[in-house]
């Protein structure tokens, strides 16, 4: 796996920051390659908008930070406002349905645009598991880790009882997915 | 504790080791980008039968910890610039008084509340020279998760050993950043308890020091009754304020003890220097830039070294200066204006290589791309 | 005709519910955007409540005789 | 004259940086309503904050404003109105930056009885830095770094601006928002140092970690645990358990700091030293 | 059993360095006496100071001593009980260190309630630096940072130890000698803070200054201007105008910090966090 | 008043030259050996309708001081070490917004409490480098009581001109002597005055700077109603915290201020150079004793020569480098470990002279004596 | 025989008269050298204030049961 | 004048730091020569042993500390004790009488020893005025400064209605040098 780096946004309660510790995990301990995870702080990271940033790599990952990733996953409008036009040329760029891409980056990347929130809704009967739904959607396009991996990574960060509920969020994360590719 | 592999946060890491290197004691105050140290230790201590506190400021906090050290407990503290720039009254304090602590200062940027959230190495001057006084300092900087945590047990160790406050100096990216690390078994991880009296309570002189210039720090309430001050004090520990022979004395041995160790104080890394024609002097976060750099720079048929410094001050010199003559140019990037450039010319005086600072001071990290036009800038 | 006139910033408001948990008339409600809106404008009394408690300042009622000077 | 606190808001600094539901904008609110109740101009008010959430207050509103450094307000303020008596001075503080690393400044301005009014704006954290105990927190809370509930008894920051000799002490909440209103108003009138805390809601770093979910919630818990001090009167201490009180707690008259010194200065240039 | 203090000095310390007539030794000679009669072994006794001439008083005293930087004993002593709970913690310190610089240590430490016993030696000016005026120095009092007299009110630090939430509190002059021991001695069987004010005389930097040559005439004004708390509460406020209370003031009692603090130790250990 | 023959104190001189420059404010905390200059102004102040407060803490005076800055006038503070640590942070808050303010560290013996009442020279890189973030500042240091009370007005007046704290650096030597001085007639003094806006309240932008990167400074109250904070901050004055843009162009702008005038700001006097085989670098007390050191070895023949700097920061390096080829060696006596030095041996890096540190810190001044003999050693 | 030992430390008394002063039996004076001294032992009701006021501790009354632990 | 150094010392309350200013003065202002004063500080300084040091010269004064004073005044034994083996060989040594100096010491300076505090008492009724007895003696012994200068320098530092008997101090100070010399 050459460098990947993958940018999750969307607004908190989204369990954005979570789910990119998990992937990171997922690569680092379970498919044990190389793995740095970042998010953003400050007043601007509390109650509004939230941003996690993964980078998988086989060698040592020395520079943490992302410029252009090579995927971005974009929940909200706002999110992908700021973002989409960072996302490297030919990269991934998953959206949830209803977020707009403009045309010019539509040209630039490959766009995803998956009922992200609506599943996990549909799942949970809230938006808890909304980050569940984008791993698993996010693994089955990108294969950046094993799935393997992402379910042991997974299991070992969430809250006991929760188990049930987060697998299934994630095997329609893959579903949705891998119906579209 | 067996050899572990791990996705760990850069402040977590240090407070795990903290945990692991004997600290039992940790008051602080919130203050972002170090917070989480303070937060895992909360956490954490209490299950070891250790106390946190957090205190009404930092000063309070400095004090606590010293406070808690002079009881018998290793102490710790973790802060960011603000924050650090109000614990060096105390800090020098504890170099004067020669009380064991650790102050993790994890850099963020100024001047003032500038840049709360942002990484910055805009304190590696004011971790040698913050406090008055003129007392020398061990300051450790980490580039890594790993780095993190190993430093902070040699924190931990130089502080019990030395009998004197060591500066932890990391930064918002290493601080926040999670990274894959493999910790080595805690049995594997020496670590050093301070020493005891070998005299009875009657012969006990608290600030007669051994041959390796340090005085043994005895608990206090175990029959060992004694006084200690920040004045200028001889060995019983009492004021000698107007003092002169004391006085130099003192401020020698307080040299002494850290000079003496030189060797085993001053940690560097030397990657790639072998062949090389330019070198790059980097710590910290900009270290990680760094390395990137050399790898890119290599890779396009450049000679390009790198030196690390784990350890800031005492500074590195004899490293330095061996590429002296060896290199054309030495580049110091640093996310400030220029600091630790000035150790590397100091060094350099009497050497042909040439000194080239690359400063960057807006919140974000100097890219390897920069370092590699730095260094093409040279040839 | 309405005795007051109640204007909403939805730009500004952050969807707290604030305002509407605390009108004493059942007035507010939220939108389908999930911001504040004035679902039954008759029933105000003018009371102010909801300009006072909004978080946001996203709220302003006119004509109220409340909105004096307090002491 | 009708006031809408968006009339004394610089707009282009809007909307405001506040999680969902903060109680710090209810409480600015009543400040500027208060400013305003009492009349005076813009130019002649000036609002000095610290750092925190509470902090971010002055940024907002269209007064002579700045922001100093972490608990230090009120030091600030102190050299400004020295300079400056003509000037109305109102400083706004939070939990941690007045009553944690600020508390010296706080009691010693008390004691000095300088013509400055503070708004303590009490939400029982450390809300910029995410969530951590502060000397207000209520015992047996919790907040990151107090993951067992916290063992510290908080202040009665109004006993002890009490204590400290202040002669204007208030306490309201953001739930009772006129009375905040109302308190501001007079401490503001107050000629000599005055304090009122606005106790307020933090969702994000309080109410998440200590079982109320939201805002409202927390607006509740005001309305059902505070008590007025005209009514605690005739309470007896069991059912006033587990209540706090608000109000006008001390009201007295003494002599203002810089019209004491405005005298010596007379004395000085007329009389000479001792 | 019969003690003198001289069987607690450390000898080759004596004679000390405060000037002829200081009252700083009378108080410390009133805490060793309280410390002999509570039976503290002195290993287990621990006297920690901060800066100014009441900071040299442990340097003298065969306990465990250390004195710490200027206004910030408590914090330092608060470290120390923390990892210690065992020895009895005595600070000692001055009306500058603990009422000026170290203010905001002294409320929380106050708000702990952490058993840590506190004398506070009121000079009524920082005697050390040779005569400025303190936030206890008497407002009208000439200094030599008020050569106009001070406009400044000063604190009632036994009032605003209550106000932070101290537990035992209590005042005593240089002239009333035995009242200052047993409030000492009382304060440190307290389980929690204590604070005992001791109102000493100093002829250099205050009384030369404010027309009180001598230390007589010094000890003289304190007999005459205190009134034992006991006798004040039937007195009339015209009789107490312009005298001060001594006595005790405070007695109560609530949880001890360091022993809150063990059982969240044995909770974390059995349960975990929440 | 007119030039006049008196025999001053050195702290008194810099609170009479405080008056004569404008002072109208001063709030301190007392501290040996710089309480003298806060009680005389305690005295003088009210005569001149200024304001004196002795306040709870430093670190409270510092701010008040500010606050009083702020407010209109101008304000100056005086410590020694223990509190000039703990004005820092509020020392970096007025380099960051720009607020003018002196501040005089009248220098005694550390590390910690140390020697109170004793000289040393031992804050020299604190006054540098004490506060977190990195911001330059100007660093003024006399060594007569004549130069004491130039150098305050000088700091006063730099101080306005750029919008920033500036420091003082004198000692216990230099504070406490009491010498001869011929004090110029007050109207032959410059002073300075801040700069007022220019354009009208609607136009008006507060850190918009002139062509001297200086903002003019409006008092508040009277029609220009703006925001100051000291987190990151565009020329509005409003938080512009993750901007790395501004941020970048702020702190370029913090330096350039210093930068653009260091003609002006950096002030030596170079004493029998001209022939000089060996020079000595001195400051303070200290260029007393070299100064009687260069009279003697010229006495008895050998070239020697003196530069005495009185800016130590931003530090002379242009007059060091000058004579970088010219002389053997320059000797640099502190009363410290060794602080300034650094900065000779950087400015001498690719020069033939070479660096004699002599050094004590024991409480004693360096007698001309020791110094001459080190400069016999060169020989 | 008097009923009381008084020592006086010379070298540790500064004269400053406080003893003296405050003896309610008028025991104690200054001596030629200006240090405190004992002049009338018979006196002495063995009440400790002269100890217990000397900032210098330059006084010892032995034989005293008002010597004991004050509470 | 070649550069004198002269060490006033004595115990606080005998007017020494005032002394050493009105001999600076009368140097520096009224002489017109050159003269530094400097003192001790700290808590050893205050009630108990008190020391002026006074440097007088034609040249500029540049190191201002004083290791071999060429006069000292010692006013009482401990001075004495602790000063009088730093004077200079051929030195001045003035003393209180009642002041014992050894033999070692008296070989090597110029002693004099003045009933300088029996005659301020005398004058004054009390210690107060020793420090103008001494500079009367001191300045008749040594004539480092002027008469005229040093009673310029007193009236100009002394409280006002002392003058008189200040100058019958100072007057008395002179006579019993002269009386000696
Ligand atoms: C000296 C210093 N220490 C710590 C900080 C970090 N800090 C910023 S805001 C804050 C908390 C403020 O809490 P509070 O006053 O209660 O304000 P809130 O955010 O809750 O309104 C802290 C500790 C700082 N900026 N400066
Ligand atoms: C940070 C700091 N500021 C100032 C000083 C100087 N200082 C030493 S003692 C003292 C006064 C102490 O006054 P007080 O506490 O009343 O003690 P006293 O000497 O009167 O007993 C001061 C201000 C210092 N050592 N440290
Ligand atoms: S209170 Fe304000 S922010 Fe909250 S929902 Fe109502 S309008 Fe919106
Ligand atoms: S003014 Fe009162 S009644 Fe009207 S909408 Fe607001 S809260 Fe409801
Ligand atoms: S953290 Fe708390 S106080 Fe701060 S803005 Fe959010 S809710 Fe308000
Ligand atoms: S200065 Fe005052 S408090 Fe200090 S020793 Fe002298 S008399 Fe005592
Ligand atoms: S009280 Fe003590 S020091 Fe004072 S005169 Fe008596 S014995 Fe001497
Ligand atoms: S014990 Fe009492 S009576 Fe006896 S000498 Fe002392 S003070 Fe006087
Ligand atoms: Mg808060
Ligand atoms: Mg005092």
């Amino acid at each position: 796996m050459e460098r990947c780096e993958i940018v999750l946004s969307g607004f908190g309660g989204q369990g954005i920051v979570l789910g990119g510790i998990i992937l990171a995990e997922a690569a680092a301990i379970y498919d044990d390659i190389n793995a740095t995870h970042n998010q953003s702080y400050g007043p601007e990271a509390r109650g509004g908008a939230s941003k996690s940033e993964v980078i998988i790599s086989k060698e040592v990952i020395h520079f943490p930070e992302i410029e252009y990733p090579d995927v971005l996953v974009a929940l909200t409008q706002e999110a992908a406002n700021k973002f989409a036009p960072t996302v490297k040329e030919q990269g991934v760029l998953i959206v949830d349905s209803g977020v707009k891409i403009n045309d010019q980056i539509k040209d630039k990347v490959k766009l995803y645009s998956l009922p992200i929130t609506e599943m996990a809704v549909k799942v949970a009967g809230s938006e808890i598991v909304t980050n569940m739904v984008t791993l698993g959607a996010l693994v089955a396009i990108t294969k950046v880790v094993s799935r393997e991996a992402l379910e042991k990574a997974m299991f070992s960060r969430i809250p006991k009882g929760t188990e049930e509920v987060n697998m299934k969020a994630l095997a329609q994360g893959f579903a949705l997915a891998e119906y579209l590719v | 504790m067996k050899r572990q592999v791990k996705l760990l946060q850069g402040n977590e890491a240090c407070a795990m080791a903290a945990v692991a290197a004997g600290v039992r004691f940790f008051a602080g105050y919130p203050i972002t980008p170090a917070t989480e140290i303070a937060e895992i230790l909360a956490q954490e201590l209490p299950k070891v039968g250790g106390t946190f506190i957090q205190m009404e400021d930092e000063i309070a906090s400095m004090a606590a910890v010293i406070g808690a050290s002079i009881g018998g407990v290793k102490g710790l503290t973790a802060t960011s610039g603000p924050g650090f720039t109000l614990k060096q009254e105390n800090l020098g304090y504890a170099a004067m008084v020669q009380v064991p602590c650790v102050i993790v200062n994890v850099q963020r940027g100024g001047p003032s509340t500038g840049m709360p959230t942002l990484p910055a190495q805009m304190d590696v001057m004011q971790a040698r020279w913050g406090t008055h006084g003129d007392h020398p300092i061990i300051v450790l900087c980490p580039s890594t998760v790993y780095e993190y945590y190993m430093l902070t047990i040699k924190a931990v160790n130089f502080s019990e050993m030395l009998r004197m406050p060591v500066i932890i100096l990391s930064d918002a990216v290493v601080g926040h950043l999670r990274e894959k690390v493999v910790l080595p078994d805690i049995s594997e991880i020496e670590i050093v308890e301070r020493k005891k009296a070998t005299v009875p309570p009657e012969e006990f002189l608290p600030f007669k020091p051994d041959a390796d210039d340090v005085p043994p720090f005895v608990s206090y309430g175990k029959g060992y009754r004694y006084h200690m001050t920040s004045n200028n004090y001889d060995e019983g520990g009492y004021p000698a304020t107007n003092n002169h022979q004391v006085a130099d004395k003192l401020l020698r041995r307080l040299h002494n003890k850290i000079e003496k160790r030189r060797g085993e104080i001053v940690m560097t890394e030397e990657i790639m220097m072998d062949d090389a024609e330019v070198a790059i002097f980097a710590y910290g976060c900009t270290a990680r830039s760094a390395y990137s750099a050399v790898e890119t720079a290599r890779a396009q048929g450049l000679k390009v070294g790198l030196i690390k410094a784990l350890t800031l001050w005492p500074f590195p010199r004899e490293v330095v200066e061996k590429y002296g003559d060896k290199v054309q140019a030495v580049i110091v990037p640093e996310m400030n204006m220029g600091q630790l450039v000035g150790e590397v010319e100091r060094a350099l005086k009497d050497k042909k290589a040439g000194v080239r600072p690359l400063n960057r001071f807006d919140g974000k990290m100097i890219t390897p791309e920069q370092i590699v036009s730095a260094v093409k800038e040279v040839k | 005709m309405a005795k007051y006139i109640i204007e909403v910033r939805k730009n500004w408001c952050k969807s707290c519910g604030i305002c509407i948990d605390f009108c004493p008339k059942g007035v507010l409600g939220f939108d389908t955007e999930g911001k504040a809106a004035v679902l039954d404008l008759e029933s105000c009394t003018g009371c102010m409540m909801c300009e006072y408690r909004c978080p946001d300042y996203a709220i302003k009622v006119e004509g109220s005789e409340s909105n004096e000077a307090a002491s | 004259m009708a006031v809408h606190v968006q009339d004394y808001l610089r707009m282009h600094k809007m909307p405001h940086i506040w999680c969902p539901g903060c109680g710090t904008g209810i409480a600015l609110g009543a400040v500027v309503r208060a400013i305003h109740n009492v009349g005076y101009s813009r130019d002649e008010v000036i609002v000095i904050t610290g750092i925190g959430c509470s902090a971010r207050t002055n940024a907002i509103i269209d007064f002579n404003t700045f922001q100093t450094t972490h608990g230090r307000a009120l030091s600030f303020a102190t050299g400004f109105k020295l300079t400056r008596p003509e000037m109305k001075v109102v400083v706004i503080t939070g939990d941690g930056d007045g009553a944690g690393i600020g508390g010296n400044h706080l009691i010693h301005t008390c004691r000095r009885n300088i013509d400055i009014t503070t708004i303590l704006i009490n939400n029982s954290i450390y809300g910029m830095t995410g969530g951590q105990y502060s000397p207000l927190t209520p015992r047996g809370s919790y907040a990151t770094t107090a993951p067992y509930g916290t063992v510290e008894p908080s202040f009665d920051i109004c006993k002890l601006a009490e204590g400290a000799g202040a002669t204007y002490v208030g306490r309201a909440t953001a739930y009772h928002v006129t009375l905040l209103e109302q308190l501001v108003t007079k401490a503001l009138k107050h000629e000599g140092f005055s304090l009122v805390e606005a106790i307020t809601q933090c969702p994000i770093g309080y109410g998440r970690r200590n079982k109320m979910k939201s805002p409202t919630e927390m607006l509740k818990w005001q309305r059902e645990h505070a008590v007025n001090v005209k009514a605690a009167a005739g309470m007896s201490p069991e059912q006033l358990e587990g209540k706090f009180l608000i109000g006008e707690f001390v009201n007295k008259t003494a002599p203002e700091y810089t019209k004491l010194y405005q005298k010596l200065i007379e004395d000085a240039q007329s009389k000479g030293a001792k």
